[in-house]
């Protein structure tokens, strides 16, 4: 065991979207401090929303997020649909979903592909890949074009996406594009099981770490869920989105910024691998076939198998959208026309929106006057709901470490993978705490 | 498509000299690859075009009558076609189209007395002019050159201009805005116009051709209604930014009650009393 | 020629500019080509302080994210805004017209006093010089590689000037404001008659197009909504009449200013302050 | 004159989308507006139409169009014509007579291959208006009809259209209609009479002026600083009058690089002397600054400085500025009218 001094201090933590810190300090084998802290500035997005138009909500909530904002964009438009009571069509339905594994896809792709693999590879960034290995990186930049021209298609923009209104769709794609990029996902396969490949050769620099947790996801008897469903726990079972608050019990506490979330236990996990662990199951087999070579089944509880989670994720987005596409085909697309603005009634009420976006479980809850004017507003964003989570794992990976007699950096290099296989979003935190530390 | 055919394929020209004018002003020395020669007449201009950033009318400073087959172009780098030719050295390539426009009117000025005014860089197309005329200096009756600068720096072509101050058969007379302490300049201060009552103006047989920044040709021309020398006798070279020099683009459109005038088509060498009842000319 | 040195730095804003530079796909390989990118947070760990071109993103909103900024200013020849919200404070100075407390409060409850943060999302040029600017929310992507290679070759890039209308009538849209009507010239009387649904007339259609500077090649009005306004106003708009026009589509001068707040929000104060 | 019925009219044209090695384009509806765009059925073609949203000139003079190629490795520059052959489907007269008028524009001095070439693989057909958008004035301006501009014209007169044809591109296309082309009756020569006589009480604007009035009128008010900032105060210098134009012509040049700086192209894009930065000049100096100037010089454009060059009144009276113009400042009929009411 060692004796020495270990301060690790990471400052502005990389290839994770938004700022946090890494502290660890530990004396003679105990240690004194292990902290994720997070830094970003506050944005407000829960006041910014009071007073704003139904028509303009989900433009401004979008911006919460640019990785993503397709997710916060149809979280938004199911909670004002909700409020207003508005129903869409199946035909936007089944493209709201295409347009959700496509965000899932590129998320994931861009995580596992630039983010994850120069870590597995020894690199410390995507770059030096250009070089030592560019076929590898070839292939995962097409997979990442193809999910952003799906966005594309369908959202008309991969960031911030503008077709997507209450009520449904401004623009929608034609049979023809439809078609062309059904051909491209199936075309992708060879690419996807490439990469796939790729993880199985380094699978064994996935850190064995584990630690029991809850996990926490949407869940549908139909299918895996991403669109729509109830959220399940590993440990309390089904309930209804309406009851979220309840789940997501957000609190404070004193060692860090953010706002923590726990349920059952003093903290649970979303993302790929929670939903992974509520509902393999439906899985497509394809996907399956992909978790099976890592070894990966339900309820598994290593935070860094995530990674493979979406990696099987990608597969199954990818075989999902062929069948979605098959389906919008094969019941003939109703044609809309362009410019299209669906009618809406403006009514008062409240109306909470839920969907699966790639960091996990997202939930948008406003409130609406009579003239469909919002009064109040409240997001729960997956990052928050697992800071808790990274912040145990972390207090039960560092004494281990430090037990190994692990060194300094390696201690460092574990704790960053650790927390960047959560792929945390930090700047799409709503609402954090910018509280001094007190050294 | 043939490269002949479009108006807008600039034709090859080698950069076969650079020489540093003052701080932001040099010449090149240019040959088509080609082997042709330019073919330009005083006052007229080429579109200078670096692939890549752009094109932009400059005048062309050379005479036709001296260095064939090459030509000359003194331009100040002041944006970025300007700033990107300052930055190519000897040897290396630039597009050129044209020459285009109305230069200025050699025949018509032919057996007259002539008083050049230029400000600044506007001595970029007059030089033209003027080695022209030198160069057929017995067709030409009084040659007279009045020159301003800001400061003794920014004078530009000083071999030829102490060159014009020796020779007998030319009046010359340099001046500049202001002049610091510690530079010797033996030419006049002060402001070009003070320059125009010491010149001999014969109202008949005087002709005028003026090329400076817009601000000046307001001054000048007032000066030279003092001497009362005729609107036909005067000629001036307007500058407008240009974006295909072929009386197309609309961007150099000089807008009057009577009609418009495209600086690339008609000009850039206009006749002052064509163009002075033009709201935007001067 | 040395590569130059390219970093890119956030602050509060959504990182969406910096996925469009990595949604570059395969023109990332000839980026790098051009560029030596030594700080890029979302995407590699290594840092450094020795870059020649800094491009910010985000918004500035407290003095830990000043302080940061001002060093990089020192470090870095060139500061480009990426972005609406690092170059025009963009969809975060909605707040700046809203209570302070009450920002505070709606979002942190009784916690609110333990949060630091200015009352006001600032662009960066609020804070220190910005020498170019690449406006959107998020960036256009071809905008981007315009003014790197603008940037590396020494040329000032070349942002239009002119308002979105611009781009929506080369790309031949209906104008927002005759999607109803079948006209952009309608009476209000005639308005009244062709709005289907009394619920729907509470708002006009608007378009922030005629304000707004282009450069996005009228995405949004493309893609079936409105310009929003997302890459700030025009050198000289004249919101006077603009407003007019939102009045005559039914608009009521709250409506309007809400609009003008959703990205406008700082560049309205400095006008009016000017 | 000719004739074809409706039914085979229909038929021709799905024969030509289907079977001609040229791109077949029409007018079509754009949500409740109108455009031209490439044609996938005869069905989609609505020859019934008041006005376009842009002018046909998009297909002479595109939005954006590649002049040279240029590879900055090798220093090398290639000229590129993009030119789409084209069978223009419903052109109405007054539109034929812009591209008369734009025909001369870039004959003019410099012929420009460009603009040129698209004009010459082209093949125009034109139709009578059987409707008129309430802000077209085209019968003031003479352009309501036309003799001259298209290679054939079509009337709508019930069951069939009558076919005039203007060239021997026109009587070319219309030998592939083979036998459905049919010899007009007095009866229908009388129909397209009285269809063309009667044109003018369609017109909603109520105009004061005549076009040929114009050159002087505009001459008389050039130095009316007031009338023209009034005029102006409400504009927002978006340039929609300039770009929906079908005389307006007037272009900007950029070049585009590749990320990889290795390849570019400068390209040829529509601009407009309505917006700031048109008549600005090194320096920092802008010969136009003020809206008023701008808006002038757009009047004097369309109404003297045209016809001086060319002896063209370049307004059509198409009515696509006056109905786009967000603040409604763009009739020229409401401009020209206050012109003659204050000289008269
Ligand atoms: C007939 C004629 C002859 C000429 N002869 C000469 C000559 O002999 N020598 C010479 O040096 N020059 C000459 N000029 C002037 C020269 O063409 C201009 O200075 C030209 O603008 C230079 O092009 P550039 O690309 O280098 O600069 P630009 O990039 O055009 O920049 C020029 C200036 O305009 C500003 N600017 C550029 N773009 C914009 C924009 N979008 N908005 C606002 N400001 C902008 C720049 O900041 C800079 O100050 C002549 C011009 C004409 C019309
Ligand atoms: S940008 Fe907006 S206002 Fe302008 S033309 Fe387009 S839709 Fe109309
Ligand atoms: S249309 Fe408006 S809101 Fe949309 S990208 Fe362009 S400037 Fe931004
Ligand atoms: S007159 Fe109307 S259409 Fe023309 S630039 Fe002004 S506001 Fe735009």
């Amino acid at each position: 065991m060692s004796d020495e001094k270990i301060d690790v201090d990471v400052e502005y933590l990389t290839r994770v979207e938004g700022h946090g810190n890494i502290k660890v300090n530990a004396n003679d084998g105990q240690i004194e401090k292990c902290e994720w802290q997070v830094i970003e500035t506050p944005r407000y997005f829960e006041s910014m929303v009071v007073d704003q138009s139904w028509k303009e909500l989900h433009h401004i909530t979008s911006r919460i997020c640019g990785i993503c904002s397709i997710g916060h964009t149809l979280a938004s438009l199911k909670a004002t649909e909700a409020a207003l009571g508005v129903e869409i069509s199946e035909q936007d339905k089944l493209l709201r979903k295409l347009a959700l594994h496509a965000e899932n896809m590129q998320s994931h792709v861009l995580h596992v592909g630039y983010l994850a693999l120069p870590d597995l590879m020894g690199e410390g960034s995507v770059i030096p890949l250009a070089s030592s290995h560019p076929d590898e990186l070839k292939t995962v930049i097409r997979l990442h074009r193809l999910s952003n021209e799906m966005s594309d298609m369908v959202c008309g923009r991969t960031t911030h996406p503008q077709r997507l209104i209450p009520g449904g769709f401004s623009k929608i794609p034609s049979e023809d594009e439809l078609l062309q990029l059904q051909d491209k996902l199936k075309n992708s396969f060879n690419d996807l099981m490439a990469v796939a490949d790729l993880c199985e050769e380094k699978a064994d620099k996935f850190p064995g770490f584990s630690r029991e947790t809850e996990f926490i996801s949407l869940t549908n008897e139909e299918e895996y869920a991403f669109y729509e469903g109830q959220v399940r726990s590993t440990d309390t079972g089904v309930s209804p989105i309406t009851e979220y608050e309840d789940i997501t019990n957000e609190y404070v506490v004193e060692q860090s910024t953010a706002k923590f979330a726990r349920n059952n236990r003093s903290s649970y996990m979303v993302g790929a691998l929670a939903r992974l662990n509520n509902n393999y199951d439906q899985l497509s087999p394809m996907a399956k076939g992909v978790a099976e070579r890592f070894n990966l089944k339900p309820v598994n509880h290593n935070p860094y198998m995530n990674n493979i989670a979406q990696l099987v994720e990608v597969v199954h987005n990818v075989r999902d959208a062929i069948n979605i596409i098959d389906t919008l085909l094969d019941n003939g697309l109703e044609p809309q026309n362009e410019y299209y603005e669906p009618q809406v009634d403006v009514q008062k009420g409240r109306g909470i929106g839920a969907v699966e976006v790639p960091r996990g479980i997202l939930f948008h809850d406003y409130t609406y006057n009579e003239e469909g004017i919002c009064t109040s507003g409240n997001c729960v964003i997956p990052t928050n709901q697992n800071h808790a989570n990274i912040q145990q794992d972390m207090e039960k990976l560092a004494p281990e470490l430090i037990e190994n007699d692990k060194g300094e950096d390696e201690i460092e290099l574990s704790l960053e993978m650790l927390v960047r296989a959560y792929d945390p979003c930090i700047s799409c935190s709503t609402h954090h705490l910018d509280v001094d530390f007190v050294e | 498509m043939n490269a002949e055919d479009s108006l807008y394929n600039p034709q090859e020209a080698r950069i076969i000299g650079k020489r540093k004018l003052t701080d932001d002003t040099k010449l090149f020395e240019l040959e088509l690859e080609n082997g042709e020669r330019l073919n330009q007449e005083p006052g007229q201009f080429v579109e200078l075009s670096i692939p890549g950033v752009g094109e932009a009318p400059i005048s062309v400073t050379s005479s036709p009558t001296r260095g064939l087959p090459s030509f000359e172009l003194c331009v100040r780098a002041v944006g970025n076609v300007t700033n990107a030719l300052h930055e190519k050295s000897i040897g290396s390539t630039v597009g050129i189209r044209g020459p285009y426009g109305e230069g200025f009117p050699t025949e018509e000025l032919q057996g007259q007395d002539l008083l050049f005014i230029a400000g600044g860089l506007g001595i970029a197309p007059l030089r033209s002019l003027i080695n022209y005329v030198l160069d057929k200096r017995d067709e030409y009756n009084d040659i007279n050159i009045l020159y301003g600068c800001k400061r003794p720096c920014e004078q530009m072509f000083d071999d030829e201009v102490n060159h014009w101050a020796r020779r007998q058969d030319i009046y010359h007379e340099a001046t500049v805005d202001f002049c610091p302490d510690n530079v010797c300049w033996g030419g006049n201060i002060g402001v070009i116009t003070e320059l125009i009552p010491g010149v001999d103006i014969d109202l008949d047989n005087t002709y005028a051709v003026v090329c400076g920044p817009p601000v000046m040709y307001q001054f000048v021309l007032e000066e030279l209604d003092k001497k009362e020398l005729p609107h036909e006798h005067i000629y001036l070279s307007l500058e407008r930014r240009m974006k295909c020099g072929l009386g197309k683009c609309g961007h150099c459109q000089i807008n009057g009650a009577e009609e418009v005038l495209y600086a690339c088509q008609d000009g850039p060498v206009f006749n002052y009393e064509r163009v002075k009842g033009f709201e935007e000319a001067v | 020629m040395s590569k130059p040195k390219v970093a890119f730095f956030d602050f509060a804003g959504c990182e969406g500019d910096q996925l469009q530079v990595a949604n570059l796909e395969e023109k990332i390989l000839d980026l790098l080509e051009l560029v030596e990118v030594v700080n890029f947070r979302e995407v590699i760990s290594q840092k450094s302080d020795d870059y020649d071109i800094a491009f910010i993103e985000g918004s500035i909103a407290s003095d830990h994210d000043a302080e940061r900024l001002r060093e990089i200013r020192t470090n870095a020849g060139i500061v480009v805004a990426l972005g609406s919200c690092a170059a025009i404070g963009g969809i975060n100075s909605i707040r700046n017209s809203q209570n302070p407390e009450l920002v505070e409060e709606r979002v942190y409850g009784d916690d609110a006093d333990k949060v630091e943060a200015w009352d006001k999302a600032k662009p960066v040029d609020a804070v220190v010089e910005v020498d170019h600017y690449i406006y959107g929310c998020p960036i256009d992507q071809d905008e981007f590689v315009h003014v790197v290679e603008s940037l590396v070759q020494g040329k000032e890039p070349n942002i239009p000037t002119y308002p979105v209308c611009v781009e929506c009538k080369m790309n031949e849209n209906v104008c927002v404001f005759a999607r109803n009507g079948g006209s952009t010239q309608i009476s209000s009387s005639e308005r009244e008659v062709q709005t289907p649904g009394a619920a729907q007339a509470e708002q006009g259609p608007f378009c922030l197009g005629p304000v707004t500077r282009a450069g996005c090649d009228s995405k949004c009005v493309n893609e079936g909504t409105t310009c929003w306004g997302c890459r700030g106003l025009v050198d000289s708009p004249n919101e006077n009449a603009h407003k007019k026009v939102l009045d005559k589509y039914g608009l009521t001068v709250e409506e309007v200013l809400n609009k003008f707040n959703l990205y406008f929000g700082w560049q309205q104060e400095e006008r009016n302050n000017e | 004159m000719k004739a074809i019925n409706k039914n085979d009219f229909s038929e021709f044209v799905d024969d030509l989308i289907e079977n001609d090695d040229r791109e077949v384009v029409g007018v079509q509806t754009k949500s409740n507006e109108f455009a031209f765009d490439p044609l996938k059925s005869a069905e989609d073609l609505r020859l019934d139409y008041d006005v376009t949203i842009l002018p046909p000139k998009k297909y002479f003079m595109p939005q954006r169009e590649t002049l040279v190629e240029y590879n900055l490795n090798e220093g090398e520059t290639t000229p590129v014509n993009q030119v789409v052959p084209r069978i223009i489907m419903g052109i109405h007269p007054y539109d034929l007579v812009a591209i008369e008028q734009m025909d001369k524009v870039f004959e003019d001095t410099h012929e420009d291959p460009y603009y040129l070439e698209k004009r010459r693989q082209s093949v125009l057909v034109g139709v009578n208006m059987a409707n008129v958008s309430d802000r077209s004035f085209a019968h003031t301006m003479g352009t309501a009809t036309t003799d001259t501009g298209y290679d054939i014209m079509l009337t709508d007169i019930g069951d069939r259209y009558a076919i005039e044809v203007g060239s021997s591109k026109g009587s070319n296309l219309l030998e592939k209609a083979g036998q459905a082309v049919d010899d007009i009756t007095t009866d229908e020569i009388r129909k397209v009479k009285q269809f063309k006589e009667e044109l003018p009480k369609k017109f909603k604007k109520d105009t004061k002026f005549d076009p040929f009035e114009l050159p002087s009128l505009l001459k008389n008010y050039y130095e009316n600083d007031e009338f023209w900032e009034e005029n102006a105060e409400d504009c927002l210098s978006c340039g929609t009058c300039n770009l929906v134009c079908p005389t307006c012509y007037c272009f900007d040049v950029q070049d585009v690089n590749d990320i990889s700086l290795s390849e570019g192209e400068r390209l040829r894009t529509w601009d407009g002397c309505m917006l700031e930065a048109f008549a600005e000049v090194a320096g920092d100096e802008n010969f136009r600054e003020e809206k008023a100037a701008r808006y002038r010089h757009r009047y004097m454009r369309k109404g003297r400085y045209m016809y001086n060059r060319f002896g063209d009144i370049a307004c059509v009276g198409c009515g696509r500025c006056s109905e786009q113009c967000l603040p409604d400042i763009a009739d020229p009929v409401e401009v020209f009218n206050q012109m003659k009411e204050g000289t008269s």
